[in-house]
């Protein structure tokens, strides 16, 4: 390829003069854009409309949950809206507008996207996946003042109010999950010798993490083998044979995956390890997972969650999850059964928006964040009896408490206590 | 019966025009020169003949109206194109080369001996007829680029530049081999050769291009004869 | 020692994943001269396509071989309209193409399937046989052999068969080839054709144990392009030798150099790679070849 | 078309131009919507990645999948000085030059390499750099990332932060862009040239092939630094998938689409690495994987050459349009221009025969 000509030069120039040009739109600085607070109307939200800005993967390989963290909130609004929207503290009725934005994943994209979503008068961010991508533009919410409430990620930074004024968590840090589970075990009385793997990210970490903090004083219960495994990763075989070889009676498997996590029930059982398990929620779905994994194998398949799982038969005429399901295919765009728990919590993540918004006595950002964390005891539609919403404890996302449950062949009970 | 007719062909690379109507004539069985200095349009004539460059005018091959072409169209007809540097496959064996050059022929059963035909031809790639033709010295790759033209069995063979590159005693053995072949197969040829002595070694006429014309045109007792021929082309 | 035969079992199971694709790749380059990076995306689309006609009710067998053909069109209607006008022209170019189609084909598999992770059935039993020990299951030991049956398959195309000869010396040098009467644009679709066909059974070998999702052979195209580079671009064995030692080494390092780990196994066929190339830069079975890459 | 080239050409008329172009810049930020600033920061920050790749793969020939890598460990070098309050001059150079180095110790390796060796060895790069960035999390913050803000505007300036972003990206851009543009058109851009048409030619001339590629990756992976700098400026967060390496190969992408081998493609490509994927957020969020492949293959297709042909491309159909017809009349038409055979001849016949010196080493 030659490109090497001359008249690249200057007419070079001017090309590149004109993508300044192109950007020129014509707008003159007038300050707006910047810092969101005040006591007056925030950008975003006019008396009859507010504007919800989502930026979470579209594409690339965490887009399976990340197309369900907008399909879930559009679906709830499409169907508050059609209904007539919501009634604001401040007596006047609104209609929610989502505005989604691809971020492949990428923080830079993420935090371009925010940029993007200040522009476009996005009066808060929420709703998003991922940990790096929404820390990326974490300190830029926070210097303009933008809230980024009821994410998807269990990084205890989002819940700390000290440091992240403007954010708020949506899901139970992943701590809490396996803090529960490690509290059902030291409590059985049994011993027990525990065989560890966990994706080698935060995630990842924050399980196993929490689960050991809940066993450390407990002498019944000892941990065997600890291994990782990359979110990329075709296969996890080599860890479940080194791992089977450690005579692991308990298996805690923080995977978030879905087909490592069937082909590692699958495999395990064909080497003939059969110890109980324990599962994170967004990869414990009875049908998508288990089933296809074989899970009946085993003594006892374990799981955390706070949501109702619309696979499951045990819900299938549940009136939270029929509603649910109609509202995902008229509103959210999504026909199928959904794959990943993100379609549950973001629906939930628009009751709780409700929620604020009917709290909300003026049409800005700080009172919105004032009702924000003032949701005690909601019983969000798709909430499993025992959980709720709580937004008032520093430290802990909007949804804390987390109920042990056990694979009974076809769903999920709730488990009081381990074997 | 004239084989192949060249009229008022041109040629263009881009906007370029480089032939400015050229004529060529070859007899069946005849082998005619193409001579001139450097960028005179010798090596483009031989492509507009193969199809390889876009071109204007009229090539009539054989009866049929050739130009206009695909390369391989006009392969079929029985035109074989020996290219300045020589186009042997690199990656693959000279038995390979010999055999893709016989890509077109139905006597399955005659293939092997042409093989040996060439071999016989050009007894140094014998011992090279499981190498990459990519390993063969400039010599022998241009042995195998004319037996490789050969294997096709054509009725006209383009010969460009031959002893590019090659050591006087090589080049002078290759044209020796070209020369047999001519005799013992019958085949015509257009021949591009900067080396004017072994051109007339090998041709009955000639024509003299200077930038994309014809400007002499003869036997090639006739040129050889003239001054000028003598002082551009024959070192004398 | 019983784990350790597990892990190297385990090994060639992952190991034949990524030399299905590997072939794939192997035969474009053979065919065309071209590395093509969509080869991963577009042996997806075709098992969707399966996918789509088990849904439909076919057998599962006769929707396989449906993607089969369909994805030798697809391939070689590709290289006629789109891959050709990229012929012989800068090969970082034809190489960016590639990588736009990968996004292309991702996008229409997302579009019209989703990014759910889907089931798709196996021709082969979930059931597993103990060999010296280890533990392995029937279906990637069936997947094994298919593997190397194609393989041998490609090593007789390329080397016996004319058709072969005609699609190595169009790689080679197409203006060159067209001169002995090779048709090159015709040869060039086909090349693009058997490597599609190819890359359907690929997909379909592999998709009951990735599940199926737009992105699902991401990964394993890494590796896949590593395997060729290792067996050398040229040998079809080559790769499937290469693929297999990668899987095998892999999980060995992971689990017996406590420096390695699982976490940065994946650097253990590079670090392999790089030791080859400095001693045999043509790769483990390869003829030295310069690659228009 | 050809007048207003001649009335550039002219060389007062040409550096009024440039004082033009960059008092524009320098205003710009200033009337500019702060969104603006921010993209125009951003397409900065992949201009001198890309800038850096096009020195080793458009101007010397070699491929390079990795260069995301040297972006990724500028940005980490850059934050563990913020975070370690180093000096900004001194965080600007470790930047730069940690990544340098790297480079340099890959390139002397890997440069004994051809073709696609080489491709391999820097698809490594991002491959094991990313659960080695989750490894070291004492220097990276493991795979939470690390923030580093550095580039928030001082009060005395009393500027906007995308301002004063904008700044600092602009001085460091332009003094890439010129570093660059001094280097290709210096005696190594051509030992660059040579060495990526033909190596052996290279060495009879005397420049050592092994050396110009260890320089041309050196260089790249420095530029690589500098953008990682630039990416911490603008980002201020950097984590483990910033060196992901699907980027790179997006990367590699916008580079042939600005124009390999071209200083301002390096630019275009920095912009159609921005704004593609704000253009295709903005046509449907749920199709940008379908609509950024359209849109590269369409772009392609068009200009083979990259975006900064499109000059030309006008200029020869202005020509084409304008000029007689030639004297045997039109070109005749048998050119199938999607005739690889014929395409490739004519090359052959015009320029340096780079497919075949491939074919016969």
């Amino acid at each position: 390829m030659k490109i090497r000509n001359k008249p690249g030069g200057v007419l070079g120039i001017v090309a590149a003069a004109s993508i300044v040009a192109l950007s020129l739109s014509g707008c003159v600085r007038d300050g707006a854009g910047q810092g969101g607070g005040g006591s007056s109307t925030s950008p975003g939200i006019t008396d009859t409309s507010i504007t919800l800005g989502v930026t979470t993967p579209l594409s690339g390989p965490t887009a399976g949950p990340g197309t369900c963290t907008v399909a879930g909130l559009a679906a709830y609004f499409g169907a508050v809206n059609a209904a007539g929207g919501v009634q604001f503290g401040d007596g006047k009725k609104r209609t929610v507008d989502v505005k989604s934005y691809d971020d492949a994943y990428d923080p830079q994209k993420s935090l371009s996207n925010f940029q993007q979503m200040v522009a476009d008068n996005v009066f808060a961010v929420t709703s998003g996946l991922g940990t790096p991508t929404n820390r990326a533009f974490r300190d830029a919410a926070i210097s303009q003042e933008v809230p980024q409430v009821l994410v998807m990620t269990g990084d205890p930074l989002f819940s700390d109010r000290e440091e992240s004024p403007w954010q708020l968590g949506f899901v139970p840090i992943y701590q809490n999950e396996g803090a529960a589970f490690g509290k059902l075990l030291a409590e059985s009385g049994a011993q027990h010798k525990v065989a560890i793997l966990s994706q080698n990210d935060d995630y990842g970490k924050g399980y196993v993490s929490g689960f050991k903090e809940a066993i450390g004083g407990a002498a019944n219960v000892s941990v065997v083998g600890e291994l990782t495994y990359e979110a990329t990763d075709t296969s996890v075989d080599a860890q479940l044979t080194q791992l089977a070889a450690s005579g692991a009676d308990v298996f805690f498997n923080a995977m978030s995956i879905t087909p490592l996590v069937i082909s590692s029930l699958q495999k395990a059982q064909q080497i003939g390890w059969k110890p109980s398990w324990f599962l994170p929620s967004n990869t414990s779905s009875p049908t998508a997972i288990l089933q296809p994994g074989g899970a009946t194998a085993y003594p006892g398949i374990y799981s955390v969650s706070f949501s109702k799982a619309p696979q499951s038969p045990a819900f299938a005429k549940d009136a939270d999850v029929v509603k649910f399901l109609a509202d995902l295919k008229q509103y959210g765009n999504y026909p199928d059964m959904p794959a990943f728990p993100h379609c549950m919590w973001s629906y939930m993540v628009g009751a709780t928006l409700e929620e604020a918004f009917k709290k909300m006595t003026e049409p800005n950002r700080d009172s919105f964040m004032t009702a924000l964390r003032d949701i005690k005891g909601l019983q969000a539609p798709l909430m499993l009896e025992g959980t709720a919403v709580d937004t008032t404890t520093d430290g802990q996302p909007a949804v804390s408490s987390v109920l042990v449950q056990k694979y009974d062949g076809r769903g999920y009970t709730t488990a009081e206590k381990f074997g | 019966m004239t084989l192949l007719e060249l009229a008022g062909v041109t040629a263009y690379y881009g906007p370029v025009q480089v032939l400015h109507g050229v004529g060529l004539s070859v007899p069946e069985g005849g082998s005619v020169g193409i001579l001139g200095a450097n960028g005179a349009g010798k090596t483009t004539t031989l492509r507009a003949i193969s199809g390889t460059v876009r071109t204007g005018g009229r090539i009539s091959f054989d009866g049929h109206d050739v130009r206009g072409l695909r390369p391989d169209q006009v392969a079929v007809r029985g035109v074989a194109h020996v290219p300045e540097g020589r186009g042997t496959l690199g990656q693959l064996s000279v038995r390979e080369n010999l055999l893709v050059g016989a890509y077109l022929r139905k006597d399955r059963a005659a293939i092997s001996g042409d093989i040996d035909y060439c071999l016989d031809l050009f007894p140094q790639l014998q011992d090279r007829i499981g190498s990459r033709a990519a390993s063969l010295s400039g010599g022998e790759q241009q042995m195998l680029a004319v037996a490789r033209a050969f294997m096709a069995k054509p009725k006209l063979l383009l010969l460009d530049e031959a002893s590019l590159g090659l050591a006087p005693s090589t080049s002078k053995a290759v044209y020796e081999a070209i020369r047999r072949l001519r005799v013992e197969s019958g085949i015509a040829m257009v021949v591009v050769e900067q080396n004017a002595n072994l051109a007339f070694s090998l041709v009955d006429s000639a024509t003299v291009l200077e930038t994309g014309r014809n400007v002499l045109t003869g036997s090639a007792a006739e040129l050889k004869g003239m001054d000028e021929i003598r002082r551009a082309y024959l070192g004398g | 020692m019983g784990t350790f035969i597990q892990l190297v079992v385990d090994g060639l199971a992952t190991g034949s994943i990524y030399a299905a694709l590997a072939l794939a790749i192997v035969l474009v380059n053979q065919a065309t001269g071209l590395i093509n990076f969509a080869q991963g995306g577009m042996a997806v689309l075709s098992a969707y396509i399966a996918y789509a006609f088990t849904r439909l009710g076919l057998p599962l067998i006769l929707a396989i071989l449906i993607a089969v053909v369909v994805s030798f069109l697809i391939g070689a209607v590709i290289e006629r309209f789109l891959i050709r006008r990229f012929e012989g022209g800068d090969p970082d170019t034809a190489v960016v193409v590639t990588i736009g189609l990968l996004a292309l084909v991702t996008g229409i598999c997302a579009v019209r399937w989703g990014y759910n992770n889907l089931a798709f059935p196996s021709l082969f039993p979930l059931t597993s046989v103990e060999i010296l020990g280890a533990v392995v299951s029937v279906r990637s030991l069936a997947t094994t052999v298919t593997i190397v049956a194609i393989m041998v398959a490609l090593q007789v195309l390329f080397l016996r068969t004319k058709l072969g000869l005609a699609l190595r010396a169009v790689a080679d040098n197409p203006s060159s080839a067209a001169l002995s009467g090779l048709p090159v644009g015709r040869l060039l679709m086909v090349g693009w054709g058997f490597a599609a066909s190819l890359g359907a059974i690929a997909g379909v070998l592999v998709a009951p144990q990735l599940t199926l999702t737009p992105g699902m052979l991401d990964t394993a195209l890494v590796y896949a392009l590593a395997a060729v580079i290792l067996g050398g671009l040229s040998s079809p064995i080559g790769c499937v030798v290469a693929a297999s030692a990668i899987g095998v080494l892999e999980n060995l390092a992971a689990v017996y150099v406590p420096l390695v780990g699982h976490d940065l196994k994946i650097a253990v066929p590079f670090v392999l790679i790089f030791v080859i190339l400095v001693i045999r830069p043509q790769g483990l079975f390869g003829r030295k070849v310069v690659v228009r890459v | 078309m050809r007048t207003i080239s001649a009335v550039l050409a002219n060389r007062s008329v040409r550096a009024s131009l440039i004082a033009v172009v960059a008092i524009a810049l320098i205003v710009a930020p200033l009337i500019l919507p702060a969104f603006t600033n921010q993209t125009l920061v951003r397409i900065g920050v992949y201009a001198v990645a890309i800038l850096g790749l096009n020195i080793v793969m458009g101007y010397t020939g070699q491929v390079n999948l990795g260069q995301i890598f040297f972006v990724g460990l500028g940005a980490y070098v850059a934050a563990y000085g913020v975070n370690h309050d180093w000096n900004i001059l001194l965080v600007f150079v470790a930047a730069c030059v940690i990544p340098g180095i790297v480079g340099l110790f890959v390139a002397l390796a890997a440069a004994r390499l051809g073709g696609l060796a080489i491709a391999m060895v820097t698809i490594a790069l991002p491959i094991v750099g990313v659960p080695l960035a989750k490894r070291l999390d004492e220097f990276t913050g493991g795979s939470q990332g690390t923030s580093a803000r550095f580039t928030d505007a001082p009060d005395w300036s009393g500027l906007y932060n995308d301002q004063w972003q904008f700044y600092i990206v602009l001085l460091v851009t332009a003094a890439a862009f010129l570093l660059a543009r001094n280097l290709v058109r210096g005696r190594y851009g051509r030992s660059f040239g040579v060495v990526r048409e033909n190596e052996a030619v290279a060495a009879s001339m005397g420049i050592s092939p092994y050396r110009t590629k260890v320089l041309a990756f050196t260089v790249a992976s420095i530029f690589g630094g500098a953008s990682g700098f630039l990416y911490l400026a603008a980002v201020q967060y950097t984590s483990p998938e910033t060196l992901s390496f699907g980027h790179s190969i997006s990367l590699v992408a916008a580079m042939v689409i600005g124009g390999a081998g071209s200083i301002t493609g390096a630019l275009i490509g920095g912009a159609y690495y921005v704004f593609v994927p704000q253009l295709t957020n903005a046509i449907d969020p749920n199709l940008t994987a379908i609509s950024q492949g359209a849109i590269l293959l369409a772009v392609l297709f068009l200009l083979p050459q990259g975006l900064v042909s499109l000059p030309r491309v006008i200029r020869r159909l202005a020509r084409r349009r304008t000029a007689p017809s030639t004297p045997s009349g039109k070109p005749p038409q048998n050119s199938p221009v999607h005739h690889p055979t014929t395409e490739a001849a004519v090359r052959e016949g015009l320029e340096t025969q780079r497919g075949k010196i491939d074919h016969e080493d």
